[in-house]
């Protein structure tokens, strides 16, 4: 019952719509209203604000604009966790191992030992710095200088051949090949990059049953995907402004996910320890503090 | 109509000025009266502070000591600025407008502007020059027009620095006569420069003589020394550097 | 005459010519990578797709509002300030810090503290807007108020206007000139700040195009973005000053126009 | 004297004080979100540990070059480029569109092109922050040029100056309140193009310092940054002031300064 | 030394303004020959085109039609404008000293361009204000300014438009003769401007009186008309509107 109350106040949810890389369970879910319609006889209104950045939607959440943030990366959360900003994982949206890749031209470096020595662009503190720090450990390599610049900067720079090389993510892939570059390696095998649906500790803890009903919902939309994975693509297709064939080449990458698994959370635990050891978090947070109270580890 | 005229009280006046070369001390010890309703000429050589006085007299220049009183205090002068100073973003007809606005009661009656402004014009001879813009006159029509916007004021206390300097001697002898009518039926209180004493003679009925920064003379019309020969007398005493202060006036 | 507004036109459009011929011939040549440069043509084939969607639409209707609101917001805050400020000189001496500080910050790097007090919503990109063109507008009036010659306030004083008047009589018209540059500086700047207010939970508008673009590797669109930017600028530029050219008798703005 | 020094200070320093103060207690009190509003306390001690470890000087030291150098070439285009039009008249029509078309641009949506023509150094750094500092120095100069009295032309033609002596004995001294409302409007806009400048590929720079901050949910070095931003662009903008004080003897630019 | 004054010729001068209420013509069918080294003073009624017909002379002004030339072509004139035009940026010893650069050559020579500045101060009796801003002087003063600017110029062809205008009676009669002996010694082709008729008859050998836009008179100072009363003469000339054009210089 006293539930109930707070669920009366609650007139509106404000979820971020976050639709690259390639998050077809969100883009499902917002095209086909599937949260308006769950939501529609309780009065609670779905508002969807499009911020991509992980520190954005981490800011938005702590200013209490933002209720759910449907996607953020593993990184992002753990550094706003570890900055005091107490964000708990409701969901896994996917583990897009295909999704980032480390992107030479033509005449670029042939294998993943040529690396050593070169200039890498992509953003630093991210699964990309992430995935480079993990190829130069266990490829042993020497003096890879990653320059930091935003993912359409790294690709600009790697076509106008100012780098060497650039790590990149999803569409900016396909059109850095159809621009001429080759994918010198993805992140698999390297790390397992983590995308996870989160909302502010003290809403999970005021609201678990709308989160109960979000990851629901979203649980709907996977369905509808495996089921009529054509429909879902063109849906993505059309959200993203992309050609159908780019669509399912991305939805191939993307890698989504049913639910959480203890490997997920063993691999938020290593980025815990990446992220400190880089010294990008003062303060190691606990992976498992991080899990919501809702979400169930299989 | 000598109630709106006020009473001028001067006292131990001085003004310097910290110039950026040397100090310049333009207005040197000046106590004078202003009877209501008299007609002051103030003359004497270039620079010797004539400007600054009247400035002073205006509220436009803070005296560096001593005190100037008006009785009633709240008298405010019409002020002929020795340039025309009219806005340059308005046409003469508008110029005369604002410097009306507050002096017509009610402020709303703006026939009675209009027709102040006219017939102010049509003193001047600018009658038809009224939807021009100020760079579009002469020096001289400039010149009326600033006399023209102190005139249609209708104030009882008039300033006016060098009015008729760049007007040719016939309209100069007009507008001296219009000036002396109006101040004939007004009675205002006016300090009037100039550098024509033959203009000081005809309107004044009193004569300032100022040199460096003093005045040197206080002479009344009537006074015997102007009896024959007034322009060489006067000229005689602008130019004797012995004088130390002659109050002609008195004797 | 007429051939004369030819020669006019021909004059004024002869370098963005050239710098399309120039233009057209590096993408034809491929002087440089086709993907960083693309050519005229395909910009215009992006630009039609776009308008023929309607996209093109919303997004210049959505940045035009914002950029409308902002730049009236500025104003609003601005001129009024800038008169108080030239009127009570302890304003000033108030004021003078906390305002030379906010000149040199840059409005994206506040974004944490916008979002924390205007949300995501409309009212954080307007502030964006604001900070980015409110110091051209308060400046130069600013500047041409304290450059009014004495004269004209000695003038003021002595026909006894009214605070009132002596706003709108004098000080006003003598501050005009600098006050045209300050809002044509102002506007440009409410147009490039775009780039910044979208960056925060936008889903539609200009600087959210070139953002989604590059994020999307269509420097295409980019492209379709940045011309449309520019030439609503232009455009809004003079629609202004003809607006302000109805307000203002006394002057031909356009004419006047520093340049 | 003393004593009107002192008030005058406490006048100075009230508002930032009551901010100061303010701020704590918002923090104090948990008002907000501490995450995007640390405690004053908390920002001095990010600021020490920057300052210790030599980062805060570092980052200082690569923007003010920056600034600095952007600053200069921003004045070295606009300074001529603006006499120049002012006395060709051709010029003006031939570069009227596409400078128009420049002033509603974002610099940061042309970073491809930059990265293009300029690669990922300072050179293309150093782009974004003339851009963002042109127009104000630019149209101001134009202002200040275009509004000089035609009295002062005349009398330069019948003394029979020559273009240089016309330049700098009439045209600049009239147009310098304008040129300074511009200096002290493109340098202010020198310091937030830094954000902007930064973005592409900077290791340090305050605005690689505010930008890595805001990723790395590191608000209150956010607020180091944005303090020093804020702090420096006051001082610089100072001690330009004086600089041009000594170049200028005509006028007490510090009493001038148009507020 | 004549040969550095100019010969000028006018022929058929017109100007009209389009100002922002009507058309105004301003001068209207003047043809005239200034001699060279010749002294000719023009007088008439404020706002007859006097000041725009010296404009056009000094080149300032576009004539709407006819002709202006000088012999040799390249003289140029040291104008003094009816208002002083001292830019108030400097002081007035840099004032002059920007006048002189194009004068005294070799321009390096600072020695002879300070001596000249020196000498024309003096002669205008401010010598002690060089150092002084033309803000900090008095309305005669920058007025002498602009003379012993246009005086230090040492010009073949003089343009003055009312330069005495601002001045008190003493300081005019001297500068009258100041400029005289200035003019006997250079016999620059001077054109003189003014209101005051006695000061046409000392300077002047030919005297101009415009009315209208119109040249109405052009007198000798030997003329007949001239003998006695001159001054009653002129002004009764200026005044009659009947006469259409009558050049006494001829008869
Ligand atoms: N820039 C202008 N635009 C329009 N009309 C003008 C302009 N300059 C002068 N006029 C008009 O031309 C006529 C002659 O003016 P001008 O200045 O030559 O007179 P003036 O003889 O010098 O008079 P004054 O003795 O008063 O100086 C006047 O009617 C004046 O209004
Ligand atoms: N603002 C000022 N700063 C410094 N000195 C000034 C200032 N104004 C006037 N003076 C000086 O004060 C003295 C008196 O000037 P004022 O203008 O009163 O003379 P004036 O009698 O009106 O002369 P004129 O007949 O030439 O107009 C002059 O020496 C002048 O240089
Ligand atoms: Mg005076
Ligand atoms: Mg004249």
């Amino acid at each position: 019952n006293g539930r109930k109350d707070k669920n009366t106040d609650l007139t509106q949810l404000n979820i971020s719509y976050v639709k690259s890389p390639f998050n077809l369970q969100i883009m499902v879910m917002k095209e086909k209203q599937l949260l308006e319609q769950e939501f529609a006889n309780d009065g609670i209104e779905i508002i969807w604000h499009e911020i991509n950045s992980g520190a954005k939607q981490a800011e938005a959440m702590a200013a209490g604009s933002l209720d759910i943030a449907s996607v953020m990366n593993s990184a992002s959360v753990i550094i706003a966790n570890s900055a005091g900003n107490e964000l708990d994982v409701i969901d896994i949206v996917s583990r897009p191992e295909q999704t980032f890749a480390v992107m030479v031209m033509e005449d670029g470096p042939k294998t993943v030992k040529d690396l050593a020595g070169k200039i890498v662009a992509g953003p630093k503190g991210t699964v990309l710095h992430q995935m480079l720090a993990a190829i130069e450990e266990k490829e042993d390599l020497e003096g890879v200088q990653l320059v930091s610049m935003s993912l359409p900067q790294a690709q600009t720079a790697l076509i106008a051949g100012k780098v060497d090389a650039a790590l990149l993510a999803a569409s900016l892939i396909i059109k850095t090949q159809a621009a001429g570059g080759r994918i010198l390696t993805s992140s698999e095998g390297y790390v397992v990059p983590l995308l996870l649906s989160v909302s502010p500790q003290s809403f999970v803890e005021n609201h678990s049953d709308i989160i109960d009903r979000y990851t629901a919902v979203q649980q709907k939309a996977y369905e509808y995907i495996q089921n009529n994975q054509a429909d879902a693509i063109a849906i993505g297709a059309e959200a993203q402004g992309l050609s159908n064939i780019d669509a399912e080449n991305l939805f191939d990458r993307s890698g989504i996910a049913r639910e959480f698994t203890k490997e997920d959370l063993s691999g938020l635990e290593g980025d815990v320890d990446f992220l400190k050891n880089l010294d990008m978090i003062e303060n190691a947070v606990e992976a498992s503090c991080m899990i919501g109270k809702t979400l169930n580890v299989k | 109509m000598v109630e709106n005229a006020p009473e001028v009280i001067i006292q131990d006046l001085n003004r310097i000025y910290k110039g950026s070369d040397e100090a310049v001390h333009a207005v040197k010890d000046i106590s004078l009266t202003l009877t209501p309703g008299s007609f002051t000429a103030l003359v004497g050589f270039s620079g010797c502070g004539k400007t600054t006085l009247l400035r002073m007299l205006a509220g436009l220049e803070e005296p560096s000591s001593g005190s100037i009183s008006l009785f009633p205090e709240n008298s405010y002068p019409a002020v002929i600025f020795q340039t025309p100073r009219l806005l340059p973003w308005m046409t003469i007809k508008k110029n005369m407008n604002i410097a009306l606005r507050h002096r017509v009661i009610p402020r709303q009656n703006k026939r009675e502007i209009k027709k102040r402004v006219h017939a102010a014009l049509e003193m001047v001879g600018l009658n038809d020059r009224a939807d021009a813009y100020p760079h579009e006159l002469s020096g001289g029509m400039a010149q009326r027009v600033g006399l023209a916007r102190a005139l249609c004021q209708e104030s009882g206390f008039m300033l006016m620095d060098e009015p008729f300097s760049s007007l040719d001697a016939l309209t100069r002898e007009n507008l001296q006569k219009e000036l002396k009518s109006i101040w004939e039926k007004k009675k205002s209180t006016t300090l009037f420069i100039t550098h024509d004493i033959a203009e000081a003679l005809v309107l004044a009925s009193r004569i300032l003589i100022m040199k460096e920064g003093s005045i040197i003379a206080d002479l009344d019309r009537n006074d015997w020394i102007l009896r024959n020969k007034p322009e060489a007398a006067i000229m005689s005493l602008m130019n004797n550097p012995l004088i130390p202060r002659m109050v002609y006036a008195t004797s | 005459m007429k051939k004369l507004k030819w020669t006019a036109a021909l004059e004024t459009l002869a370098v963005p010519f050239l710098l399309l011929a120039l233009w057209a011939l590096a993408s034809e040549r491929q002087w440089v990578h086709p993907y960083l440069l693309p050519s005229p043509l395909r910009v215009a084939k992006a630009a039609l797709r776009l308008a023929e969607s309607g996209a093109l639409f919303k997004h210049l209707g959505v940045s035009f509002q914002r950029v409308i609101i902002g730049f009236f917001i500025t104003l609003g805050i601005a001129v009024p300030l800038s008169f108080l400020i030239h009127s009570l000189p302890f304003l000033k001496r108030l004021l003078r810090v906390p305002l030379e500080f906010l000149r040199s910050v840059p409005p994206i790097s506040t974004i944490p503290l916008l979002i924390l007090w205007f949300g995501i919503g409309e009212a954080s990109k307007t502030a964006i807007i604001v900070m980015a063109s409110f110091f051209p507008v308060f400046l130069n009036l600013m500047g041409g108020l304290n450059n009014i010659e004495e004269d004209w306030k000695e003038l003021a004083r002595s026909l006894q206007l009214d605070q009132g008047e002596y706003i709108r009589f004098v000080l006003f018209p003598a501050a005009f000139p600098s006050f045209l540059t300050g809002i044509q500086l102002g506007l440009s700047y409410c147009w490039r700040a775009l780039m910044g207010a979208e960056m925060i939970a936008a889903a539609s508008g200009l600087g959210y195009l070139i953002l989604d673009s590059q994020d999307m590797g269509r420097i295409d669109r980019v492209f379709v973005g940045i011309f449309t930017l520019g030439i609503c600028g232009i455009l809004l530029d003079k629609i202004l000053i003809k607006a302000f050219n109805c307000l203002i008798p006394w002057k031909d703005l356009e004419e006047e126009q520093n340049w």
